[in-house]
Protein backbone atom coordinates (compact mmCIF):
# COMPACT_ATOMS: atom_id res chain seq x y z
CA UNK A 1 0.00 0.00 0.00
CA UNK A 2 2.93 2.34 0.64
CA UNK A 3 3.99 1.57 -2.91
CA UNK A 4 0.52 2.32 -4.30
CA UNK A 5 0.32 5.58 -2.38
CA UNK A 6 3.83 6.56 -3.55
CA UNK A 7 2.89 5.91 -7.15
CA UNK A 8 -0.28 7.96 -6.72
CA UNK A 9 1.81 10.84 -5.34
CA UNK A 10 4.24 10.49 -8.25
CA UNK A 11 1.34 10.77 -10.70
CA UNK A 12 0.12 13.84 -8.80
CA UNK A 13 3.61 15.37 -9.03
CA UNK A 14 3.76 14.73 -12.77
CA UNK A 15 0.48 16.52 -13.41
CA UNK A 16 1.48 19.39 -11.14
CA UNK A 17 4.59 19.73 -13.30
CA UNK A 18 2.33 19.89 -16.36
CA UNK A 19 0.40 22.70 -14.66
CA UNK A 20 3.67 24.51 -13.94
CA UNK A 21 4.58 24.22 -17.62
CA UNK A 22 1.16 25.25 -18.95
CA UNK A 23 0.52 28.20 -16.66
CA UNK A 24 -1.23 30.21 -18.06
CA UNK A 25 -0.80 32.92 -15.38
CA UNK A 26 2.12 33.01 -12.96
CA UNK A 27 -0.31 32.43 -10.11
CA UNK A 28 -1.26 29.06 -11.56
CA UNK A 29 2.41 28.18 -11.55
CA UNK A 30 2.92 29.32 -7.96
CA UNK A 31 -0.15 27.34 -6.90
CA UNK A 32 1.15 24.22 -8.62
CA UNK A 33 4.63 24.66 -7.11
CA UNK A 34 3.19 25.14 -3.62
CA UNK A 35 1.14 21.97 -3.99
CA UNK A 36 4.20 20.25 -5.44
CA UNK A 37 5.94 20.93 -2.11
CA UNK A 38 3.07 19.25 -0.24
CA UNK A 39 3.27 16.28 -2.59
CA UNK A 40 7.01 15.84 -2.10
CA UNK A 41 6.64 16.04 1.70
CA UNK A 42 4.11 13.22 1.49
CA UNK A 43 6.33 11.27 -0.90
CA UNK A 44 9.35 11.48 1.42
CA UNK A 45 7.27 10.49 4.44
CA UNK A 46 5.87 7.52 2.51
CA UNK A 47 9.31 6.60 1.21
CA UNK A 48 10.70 6.62 4.75
CA UNK A 49 8.07 4.08 5.78
CA UNK A 50 8.57 2.12 2.57
CA UNK A 51 12.26 1.60 3.33
CA UNK A 52 11.55 1.21 7.08
CA UNK A 53 13.59 4.31 7.96
CA UNK A 54 11.19 6.82 9.52
CA UNK A 55 14.08 9.17 10.35
CA UNK A 56 13.49 10.60 6.87
CA UNK A 57 10.64 12.47 8.50
CA UNK A 58 13.06 15.21 9.60
CA UNK A 59 13.52 16.12 5.96
CA UNK A 60 9.80 16.04 5.31
CA UNK A 61 9.40 18.43 8.25
CA UNK A 62 12.07 20.76 6.86
CA UNK A 63 10.40 20.74 3.42
CA UNK A 64 7.02 21.58 4.86
CA UNK A 65 8.59 24.75 6.29
CA UNK A 66 10.89 25.70 3.37
CA UNK A 67 8.06 25.42 0.86
CA UNK A 68 6.09 28.03 2.80
CA UNK A 69 9.04 30.44 2.91
CA UNK A 70 9.69 30.49 -0.84
CA UNK A 71 5.99 30.86 -1.65
CA UNK A 72 5.62 33.81 0.73
CA UNK A 73 8.85 35.39 -0.59
CA UNK A 74 7.68 35.38 -4.20
CA UNK A 75 4.25 36.70 -3.27
CA UNK A 76 5.84 39.50 -1.29
CA UNK A 77 7.94 40.39 -4.30
CA UNK A 78 4.76 40.62 -6.34
CA UNK A 79 3.05 42.77 -3.80
CA UNK A 80 5.81 45.23 -2.92
CA UNK A 81 8.15 45.03 -5.95
CA UNK A 82 10.99 44.44 -3.48
CA UNK A 83 11.84 42.08 -0.68
CA UNK A 84 13.43 44.71 1.58
CA UNK A 85 10.33 46.58 2.75
CA UNK A 86 7.40 45.69 4.94
CA UNK A 87 3.96 45.27 3.38
CA UNK A 88 2.54 48.46 4.91
CA UNK A 89 5.10 50.81 3.38
CA UNK B 1 -5.42 -1.05 13.08
CA UNK B 2 -3.45 -1.97 9.97
CA UNK B 3 -6.60 -2.29 7.87
CA UNK B 4 -7.66 1.19 8.95
CA UNK B 5 -4.22 2.49 8.05
CA UNK B 6 -4.30 0.95 4.57
CA UNK B 7 -7.78 2.38 4.10
CA UNK B 8 -6.64 5.87 5.11
CA UNK B 9 -3.59 5.71 2.82
CA UNK B 10 -5.70 4.54 -0.11
CA UNK B 11 -8.38 7.18 0.44
CA UNK B 12 -5.71 9.87 0.81
CA UNK B 13 -4.15 8.86 -2.51
CA UNK B 14 -7.56 8.89 -4.19
CA UNK B 15 -8.27 12.40 -2.89
CA UNK B 16 -4.84 13.59 -4.07
CA UNK B 17 -5.59 12.21 -7.55
CA UNK B 18 -9.03 13.86 -7.57
CA UNK B 19 -7.43 17.17 -6.59
CA UNK B 20 -4.96 16.84 -9.45
CA UNK B 21 -7.77 16.05 -11.86
CA UNK B 22 -9.48 19.21 -10.68
CA UNK B 23 -6.29 21.18 -11.15
CA UNK B 24 -6.22 20.07 -14.78
CA UNK B 25 -9.97 20.34 -15.49
CA UNK B 26 -11.16 23.51 -13.78
CA UNK B 27 -11.31 26.53 -16.08
CA UNK B 28 -9.65 29.44 -14.23
CA UNK B 29 -7.11 30.17 -11.51
CA UNK B 30 -9.60 31.06 -8.78
CA UNK B 31 -11.43 27.74 -9.08
CA UNK B 32 -8.20 25.75 -9.41
CA UNK B 33 -7.27 26.90 -5.92
CA UNK B 34 -10.19 24.82 -4.60
CA UNK B 35 -8.83 21.71 -6.30
CA UNK B 36 -5.32 22.29 -4.94
CA UNK B 37 -6.71 22.68 -1.43
CA UNK B 38 -8.17 19.15 -1.65
CA UNK B 39 -4.60 17.83 -1.91
CA UNK B 40 -3.44 20.18 0.85
CA UNK B 41 -6.26 19.30 3.25
CA UNK B 42 -7.85 15.87 3.09
CA UNK B 43 -5.20 14.23 0.90
CA UNK B 44 -2.37 15.19 3.25
CA UNK B 45 -4.41 14.59 6.43
CA UNK B 46 -5.49 11.08 5.45
CA UNK B 47 -2.05 9.96 4.27
CA UNK B 48 -0.31 11.31 7.39
CA UNK B 49 -2.99 9.75 9.65
CA UNK B 50 -2.50 6.48 7.83
CA UNK B 51 1.24 6.69 8.50
CA UNK B 52 0.63 7.53 12.18
CA UNK B 53 -1.33 4.28 12.55
CA UNK B 54 1.61 2.34 11.09
CA UNK B 55 4.06 2.95 13.91
CA UNK B 56 4.33 2.58 17.67
CA UNK B 57 7.37 4.82 18.00
CA UNK B 58 6.27 7.92 19.93
CA UNK B 59 8.96 10.14 18.39
CA UNK B 60 7.86 9.22 14.88
CA UNK B 61 4.23 9.90 15.79
CA UNK B 62 5.21 13.26 17.25
CA UNK B 63 7.07 14.19 14.06
CA UNK B 64 4.15 13.16 11.86
CA UNK B 65 1.79 15.23 14.00
CA UNK B 66 4.20 18.17 13.75
CA UNK B 67 4.26 17.86 9.95
CA UNK B 68 0.47 17.79 9.94
CA UNK B 69 0.32 20.82 12.25
CA UNK B 70 2.78 22.85 10.16
CA UNK B 71 0.89 21.99 7.00
CA UNK B 72 -2.44 22.95 8.49
CA UNK B 73 -0.99 26.27 9.71
CA UNK B 74 1.10 27.27 6.69
CA UNK B 75 -1.11 25.86 3.91
CA UNK B 76 -4.08 28.20 4.35
CA UNK B 77 -1.77 31.18 4.87
CA UNK B 78 0.08 30.50 1.63
CA UNK B 79 -3.17 29.95 -0.28
CA UNK B 80 -4.66 33.15 1.12
CA UNK B 81 -1.53 35.15 0.28
CA UNK B 82 -1.58 33.72 -3.24
CA UNK B 83 -5.26 34.47 -3.85
CA UNK B 84 -4.99 37.93 -2.30
CA UNK B 85 -1.98 38.84 -4.42
CA UNK B 86 -3.74 37.54 -7.54
CA UNK B 87 -6.76 39.67 -6.69
CA UNK B 88 -4.65 42.80 -6.12
CA UNK B 89 -2.80 42.16 -9.36
CA UNK B 90 -6.07 41.79 -11.23
CA UNK B 91 -7.38 45.06 -9.80
CA UNK B 92 -4.24 47.05 -10.59
CA UNK B 93 -4.09 45.61 -14.11
CA UNK B 94 -7.71 46.52 -14.85
CA UNK B 95 -7.13 50.19 -13.97
CA UNK B 96 -3.67 50.47 -15.48
CA UNK B 97 -3.62 49.86 -19.23
CA UNK B 98 0.15 49.58 -19.49
CA UNK B 99 0.28 46.85 -16.89
CA UNK B 100 1.39 43.58 -18.41
CA UNK B 101 -0.46 40.50 -17.30
CA UNK B 102 1.99 38.11 -15.67
CA UNK B 103 2.74 35.04 -17.69
CA UNK C 1 9.30 40.71 28.20
CA UNK C 2 11.62 38.32 30.00
CA UNK C 3 8.66 36.08 30.81
CA UNK C 4 7.59 36.05 27.18
CA UNK C 5 11.09 35.09 26.06
CA UNK C 6 11.15 32.30 28.63
CA UNK C 7 7.76 30.96 27.52
CA UNK C 8 8.85 31.03 23.88
CA UNK C 9 12.15 29.34 24.76
CA UNK C 10 10.46 26.54 26.70
CA UNK C 11 8.03 25.93 23.82
CA UNK C 12 11.02 25.72 21.50
CA UNK C 13 12.75 23.36 23.91
CA UNK C 14 9.78 20.97 23.77
CA UNK C 15 10.12 21.01 19.99
CA UNK C 16 13.87 20.37 20.35
CA UNK C 17 13.30 17.31 22.53
CA UNK C 18 10.61 15.99 20.19
CA UNK C 19 12.85 16.34 17.16
CA UNK C 20 16.13 15.10 18.62
CA UNK C 21 14.92 12.29 20.86
CA UNK C 22 18.10 12.50 22.94
CA UNK C 23 17.61 13.14 26.65
CA UNK C 24 21.26 13.49 27.76
CA UNK C 25 22.34 16.45 29.89
CA UNK C 26 24.69 17.75 27.19
CA UNK C 27 22.03 17.65 24.47
CA UNK C 28 19.41 19.26 26.70
CA UNK C 29 21.68 22.08 27.91
CA UNK C 30 22.87 22.87 24.38
CA UNK C 31 19.24 22.84 23.29
CA UNK C 32 18.18 25.15 26.08
CA UNK C 33 20.99 27.58 25.24
CA UNK C 34 20.12 27.72 21.55
CA UNK C 35 16.38 28.01 22.29
CA UNK C 36 17.05 30.99 24.55
CA UNK C 37 19.26 32.57 21.90
CA UNK C 38 16.63 32.13 19.19
CA UNK C 39 13.83 33.42 21.42
CA UNK C 40 15.93 36.48 22.26
CA UNK C 41 16.93 37.13 18.63
CA UNK C 42 13.33 36.96 17.43
CA UNK C 43 11.64 38.62 20.38
CA UNK C 44 10.47 41.51 18.21
CA UNK C 45 8.87 39.14 15.71
CA UNK C 46 6.33 37.17 17.69
CA UNK C 47 6.07 35.96 21.24
CA UNK C 48 3.29 34.26 23.20
CA UNK C 49 0.70 36.61 24.62
CA UNK C 50 1.67 37.64 28.18
CA UNK C 51 -1.99 37.76 29.29
CA UNK C 52 -2.55 34.17 28.05
CA UNK C 53 -5.55 35.30 26.03
CA UNK C 54 -4.72 32.73 23.39
CA UNK C 55 -4.67 30.03 26.07
CA UNK C 56 -8.21 30.79 27.20
CA UNK C 57 -9.08 30.76 23.58
CA UNK C 58 -8.14 27.14 23.18
CA UNK C 59 -10.07 25.66 26.15
CA UNK C 60 -13.11 24.99 23.98
CA UNK C 61 -11.05 23.45 21.18
CA UNK C 62 -11.97 19.79 21.93
CA UNK C 63 -15.58 20.64 21.15
CA UNK C 64 -14.68 22.52 17.98
CA UNK C 65 -12.10 20.26 16.33
CA UNK C 66 -14.26 17.14 15.69
CA UNK C 67 -16.98 19.25 14.14
CA UNK C 68 -14.43 21.06 12.02
CA UNK C 69 -12.85 17.78 10.90
CA UNK C 70 -16.25 16.47 9.81
CA UNK C 71 -16.83 19.76 8.00
CA UNK C 72 -13.50 19.36 6.16
CA UNK C 73 -14.47 15.84 5.07
CA UNK C 74 -17.93 16.97 3.99
CA UNK C 75 -16.61 19.87 1.90
CA UNK C 76 -13.89 17.68 0.40
CA UNK C 77 -16.49 15.15 -0.72
CA UNK C 78 -18.60 17.95 -2.17
CA UNK C 79 -15.77 19.49 -4.17
CA UNK C 80 -14.53 16.05 -5.28
CA UNK C 81 -17.97 15.18 -6.57
CA UNK C 82 -18.09 18.41 -8.51
CA UNK C 83 -14.67 17.79 -10.05
CA UNK C 84 -15.55 14.20 -11.02
CA UNK C 85 -18.91 15.21 -12.49
CA UNK C 86 -18.63 15.11 -16.30
CA UNK C 87 -20.34 18.49 -16.65
CA UNK C 88 -18.26 20.23 -13.94
CA UNK C 89 -21.20 21.77 -12.04
CA UNK C 90 -19.58 24.86 -10.54
CA UNK C 91 -20.69 28.47 -10.17
CA UNK C 92 -17.77 30.42 -8.67
CA UNK C 93 -18.89 33.43 -6.66
CA UNK C 94 -17.32 36.03 -4.36
CA UNK C 95 -19.09 37.05 -1.17
CA UNK C 96 -18.37 38.97 2.03
CA UNK C 97 -18.79 37.73 5.59
CA UNK C 98 -18.93 40.10 8.54
CA UNK C 99 -16.55 39.35 11.42
CA UNK C 100 -17.55 42.17 13.78
CA UNK C 101 -18.09 39.96 16.83
CA UNK C 102 -14.69 38.22 16.61
CA UNK C 103 -11.39 39.28 18.16
CA UNK C 104 -8.10 39.14 16.25
CA UNK C 105 -7.15 35.56 17.09
CA UNK C 106 -10.65 34.35 16.29
CA UNK C 107 -10.62 36.32 13.03
CA UNK C 108 -7.39 34.64 11.99
CA UNK C 109 -8.75 31.24 12.97
CA UNK C 110 -11.94 31.89 11.06
CA UNK C 111 -10.08 32.95 7.92
CA UNK C 112 -7.79 29.92 8.14
CA UNK C 113 -10.69 27.53 8.72
CA UNK C 114 -12.49 28.95 5.70
CA UNK C 115 -9.39 28.34 3.59
CA UNK C 116 -8.82 24.85 5.02
CA UNK C 117 -12.24 23.64 3.91
CA UNK C 118 -12.07 23.17 0.14
CA UNK C 119 -14.83 24.97 -1.72
CA UNK C 120 -14.16 28.24 0.08
CA UNK C 121 -11.07 30.37 0.63
CA UNK C 122 -10.42 33.89 1.86
CA UNK C 123 -9.45 36.50 -0.68
CA UNK C 124 -9.17 39.52 1.56
CA UNK C 125 -9.27 40.18 5.31
CA UNK C 126 -10.42 43.63 6.43
CA UNK C 127 -10.94 45.11 9.88
CA UNK C 128 -14.47 43.74 10.25
CA UNK C 129 -15.17 41.58 7.20
CA UNK C 130 -13.69 38.73 5.18
CA UNK C 131 -14.02 38.41 1.41
CA UNK C 132 -14.51 34.78 0.43
CA UNK C 133 -14.31 32.99 -2.90
CA UNK C 134 -16.66 29.99 -3.12
CA UNK C 135 -16.73 27.28 -5.75
CA UNK C 136 -20.54 27.16 -5.77
CA UNK C 137 -23.49 29.33 -4.82
CA UNK C 138 -24.49 26.71 -2.24
CA UNK C 139 -21.27 26.84 -0.22
CA UNK C 140 -21.40 30.64 -0.22
CA UNK C 141 -24.94 30.59 1.20
CA UNK C 142 -23.94 28.03 3.78
CA UNK C 143 -21.12 30.30 4.91
CA UNK C 144 -23.54 33.23 5.14
CA UNK C 145 -25.71 31.24 7.55
CA UNK C 146 -22.74 31.43 9.87
CA UNK C 147 -22.57 28.12 11.72
CA UNK C 148 -18.78 28.11 11.60
CA UNK C 149 -18.63 31.72 12.80
CA UNK C 150 -20.87 30.93 15.78
CA UNK C 151 -18.72 27.99 16.75
CA UNK C 152 -15.56 30.05 16.50
CA UNK C 153 -17.05 32.91 18.49
CA UNK C 154 -17.89 30.32 21.15
CA UNK C 155 -14.19 29.49 21.18
CA UNK C 156 -13.39 33.04 22.27
CA UNK C 157 -14.58 32.22 25.77
CA UNK C 158 -14.49 35.06 28.22
CA UNK C 159 -12.60 37.45 25.92
CA UNK C 160 -15.55 38.29 23.71
CA UNK C 161 -14.82 41.97 23.24
CA UNK C 162 -12.52 42.62 20.30
CA UNK D 1 10.51 -3.83 -10.95
CA UNK D 2 10.51 -2.82 -7.31
CA UNK D 3 9.04 0.39 -6.04
CA UNK D 4 12.34 2.09 -5.23
CA UNK D 5 13.44 1.78 -8.85
CA UNK D 6 10.09 3.18 -9.98
CA UNK D 7 10.45 6.15 -7.63
CA UNK D 8 14.02 6.76 -8.76
CA UNK D 9 13.15 6.64 -12.44
CA UNK D 10 10.05 8.81 -12.04
CA UNK D 11 12.01 11.43 -10.11
CA UNK D 12 14.76 11.44 -12.74
CA UNK D 13 12.22 11.74 -15.55
CA UNK D 14 10.50 14.64 -13.82
CA UNK D 15 13.91 16.26 -13.27
CA UNK D 16 14.54 16.14 -17.02
CA UNK D 17 11.03 17.44 -17.72
CA UNK D 18 11.59 20.32 -15.30
CA UNK D 19 14.72 21.32 -17.21
CA UNK D 20 12.78 21.36 -20.49
CA UNK D 21 10.07 23.47 -18.84
CA UNK D 22 12.73 25.84 -17.46
CA UNK D 23 14.33 26.31 -20.88
CA UNK D 24 10.99 27.05 -22.55
CA UNK D 25 10.02 29.77 -20.05
CA UNK D 26 10.66 33.48 -20.60
CA UNK D 27 9.44 35.02 -17.34
CA UNK D 28 12.34 35.13 -14.87
CA UNK D 29 10.03 34.87 -11.84
CA UNK D 30 8.53 31.65 -13.15
CA UNK D 31 12.02 30.34 -13.88
CA UNK D 32 13.24 31.01 -10.32
CA UNK D 33 10.15 29.35 -8.88
CA UNK D 34 10.46 26.32 -11.13
CA UNK D 35 14.10 25.93 -10.15
CA UNK D 36 12.69 25.46 -6.64
CA UNK D 37 10.82 22.47 -8.07
CA UNK D 38 14.12 21.23 -9.49
CA UNK D 39 15.72 21.46 -6.03
CA UNK D 40 12.79 19.65 -4.43
CA UNK D 41 13.04 16.86 -6.99
CA UNK D 42 16.79 16.42 -6.71
CA UNK D 43 16.54 16.45 -2.92
CA UNK D 44 13.87 13.76 -3.20
CA UNK D 45 16.32 11.80 -5.32
CA UNK D 46 19.01 12.21 -2.65
CA UNK D 47 16.57 10.85 -0.08
CA UNK D 48 15.87 7.89 -2.35
CA UNK D 49 19.62 7.27 -2.53
CA UNK D 50 19.94 7.36 1.29
CA UNK D 51 22.01 10.57 1.29
CA UNK D 52 19.82 12.16 3.92
CA UNK D 53 22.29 14.89 4.93
CA UNK D 54 22.81 16.02 1.34
CA UNK D 55 19.04 16.12 0.90
CA UNK D 56 18.81 18.30 4.00
CA UNK D 57 21.32 20.77 2.58
CA UNK D 58 19.73 20.72 -0.86
CA UNK D 59 16.33 21.49 0.61
CA UNK D 60 17.54 24.32 2.84
CA UNK D 61 19.97 25.91 0.38
CA UNK D 62 18.54 24.97 -3.02
CA UNK D 63 14.85 25.39 -2.40
CA UNK D 64 15.00 27.89 0.45
CA UNK D 65 17.84 30.38 0.42
CA UNK D 66 18.64 30.30 -3.30
CA UNK D 67 15.04 31.03 -4.24
CA UNK D 68 14.87 33.99 -1.89
CA UNK D 69 18.27 35.34 -3.00
CA UNK D 70 17.41 35.03 -6.70
CA UNK D 71 14.09 36.75 -6.05
CA UNK D 72 15.99 39.55 -4.31
CA UNK D 73 18.24 39.80 -7.37
CA UNK D 74 15.20 39.96 -9.67
CA UNK D 75 13.61 42.66 -7.54
CA UNK D 76 16.57 44.97 -8.23
CA UNK D 77 16.92 44.05 -11.93
CA UNK D 78 14.18 43.02 -14.34
CA UNK D 79 11.55 40.35 -14.65
CA UNK D 80 11.91 39.45 -18.33
CA UNK D 81 14.67 37.59 -20.05
CA UNK D 82 16.35 39.68 -22.76
CA UNK D 83 16.83 37.96 -26.08
CA UNK D 84 20.52 37.31 -26.56
CA UNK D 85 22.13 38.40 -29.83
CA UNK D 86 25.23 36.24 -29.52
CA UNK D 87 25.97 33.38 -31.84
CA UNK D 88 24.68 30.15 -30.38
CA UNK D 89 27.16 27.70 -31.90
CA UNK D 90 30.10 28.28 -29.57
CA UNK D 91 28.13 27.74 -26.31
CA UNK D 92 26.49 24.68 -27.84
CA UNK D 93 29.86 23.23 -28.79
CA UNK D 94 31.34 23.91 -25.32
CA UNK D 95 28.33 22.34 -23.59
CA UNK D 96 28.33 19.31 -25.89
CA UNK D 97 32.04 18.66 -25.32
CA UNK D 98 31.74 19.12 -21.52
CA UNK D 99 28.68 16.90 -21.37
CA UNK D 100 30.35 14.20 -23.46
CA UNK D 101 33.44 14.34 -21.21
CA UNK D 102 31.28 14.01 -18.09
CA UNK D 103 29.36 11.05 -19.52
CA UNK D 104 32.68 9.45 -20.56
CA UNK D 105 33.84 9.97 -16.96
CA UNK D 106 30.85 8.09 -15.54
CA UNK D 107 31.81 5.00 -17.57
CA UNK D 108 34.72 4.40 -15.18
CA UNK D 109 32.58 4.69 -12.07
CA UNK D 110 31.74 1.55 -10.10
CA UNK D 111 28.03 0.59 -10.11
CA UNK D 112 25.82 2.44 -7.62
CA UNK D 113 25.88 0.67 -4.23
CA UNK D 114 28.79 -1.63 -5.10
CA UNK D 115 30.37 -2.67 -1.77
CA UNK D 116 33.76 -3.22 -3.44
CA UNK D 117 33.97 0.34 -4.84
CA UNK D 118 37.23 2.12 -3.86
CA UNK D 119 35.36 4.66 -1.72
CA UNK D 120 33.99 1.85 0.45
CA UNK D 121 37.26 -0.02 0.99
CA UNK D 122 39.71 2.79 1.91
CA UNK D 123 38.86 4.84 5.03
CA UNK D 124 35.11 4.35 5.24
CA UNK D 125 35.28 1.09 7.29
CA UNK D 126 37.56 2.84 9.79
CA UNK D 127 35.11 5.75 10.13
CA UNK D 128 32.14 3.42 10.48
CA UNK D 129 33.69 1.18 13.13
CA UNK D 130 35.80 3.65 15.12
CA UNK D 131 33.92 6.97 15.00
CA UNK D 132 31.73 6.34 18.02
CA UNK D 133 34.83 5.53 20.12
CA UNK D 134 37.09 8.25 18.73
CA UNK D 135 34.58 11.12 18.47
CA UNK D 136 31.60 10.08 20.56
CA UNK D 137 28.78 11.27 18.28
CA UNK D 138 26.06 8.83 17.13
CA UNK D 139 25.85 10.29 13.60
CA UNK D 140 28.83 9.17 11.49
CA UNK D 141 28.30 11.83 8.83
CA UNK D 142 28.51 14.56 11.45
CA UNK D 143 31.71 13.17 12.94
CA UNK D 144 33.31 12.87 9.49
CA UNK D 145 32.34 16.43 8.57
CA UNK D 146 33.16 18.11 11.86
CA UNK D 147 36.17 16.09 12.98
CA UNK D 148 37.91 13.84 10.45
CA UNK D 149 37.54 16.50 7.77
CA UNK D 150 37.59 19.44 10.16
CA UNK D 151 39.97 21.60 8.08
CA UNK D 152 37.90 21.00 4.97
CA UNK D 153 34.75 22.06 6.80
CA UNK D 154 36.53 25.12 8.21
CA UNK D 155 37.36 26.17 4.67
CA UNK D 156 33.76 25.64 3.58
CA UNK D 157 32.49 27.70 6.49
CA UNK D 158 34.89 30.51 5.51
CA UNK D 159 33.53 30.43 1.93
CA UNK D 160 29.93 30.51 3.12
CA UNK D 161 30.70 33.32 5.55
CA UNK D 162 32.31 35.37 2.79
CA UNK D 163 29.32 34.77 0.55
CA UNK D 164 26.93 35.83 3.31
CA UNK D 165 28.92 39.03 3.98
CA UNK D 166 28.95 39.80 0.26
CA UNK D 167 25.20 39.32 -0.05
CA UNK D 168 24.55 41.47 3.01
CA UNK D 169 26.74 44.26 1.61
CA UNK D 170 25.03 44.17 -1.79
CA UNK D 171 21.47 44.01 -0.44
CA UNK D 172 22.16 46.59 2.25
CA UNK D 173 23.33 49.12 -0.33
CA UNK D 174 20.22 48.79 -2.49
CA UNK D 175 17.96 49.17 0.53
CA UNK D 176 19.57 52.53 1.32
CA UNK D 177 19.13 53.67 -2.29
CA UNK D 178 15.45 52.74 -2.07
CA UNK D 179 15.00 55.04 0.90
CA UNK D 180 16.19 58.06 -1.06
CA UNK D 181 13.55 57.58 -3.77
Amino acid sequence: MFAAASIAILIVMFFLLVRVALGPTIFDRILAINTFGTAIVLLIALFGFLTARPDFLDIALLYALINFISTIAVLKLFRCETLGKSVDE
Amino acid sequence: MLVASWLLLGLGSVFCLIGTLGLMRLPDFYSRVHAASIIDSLGAILILLGLILQTQDLLVIAKLILILLFMMLTGPTAVHALAHTALLNEKSSSTDENHQLPE
Amino acid sequence: MLIRILIAASLLLILWVLLSGHMTVLSLSLGAASCLLVAWLFHRLALPDPDFKTLYFSFNLPRFLPWFFLEVIRSNLDVSWRILHPKLVISPVKSTVSTKILNDVAKTTYANCITLTPGTYTLNVDADSIEVHSLTQGTAEKLQKGEMKERISALQGRFKTP
Amino acid sequence: MDIETIVNFSLLTMLALTVVVLIRMKSLLAIVLSSGVYSFLSAGLFVAMDAVDVAFTEAAVGAGITTVLLLAAISITGRRQTVSKHKRFLPLAVITITGAALIYGTLDMPPYGDPMAPIHTHVAPHYLTQSSEEIGIPNVVTSVLASYRGYDTLGEVAVIFTAAVGVLLLLGRTAKKGEHK
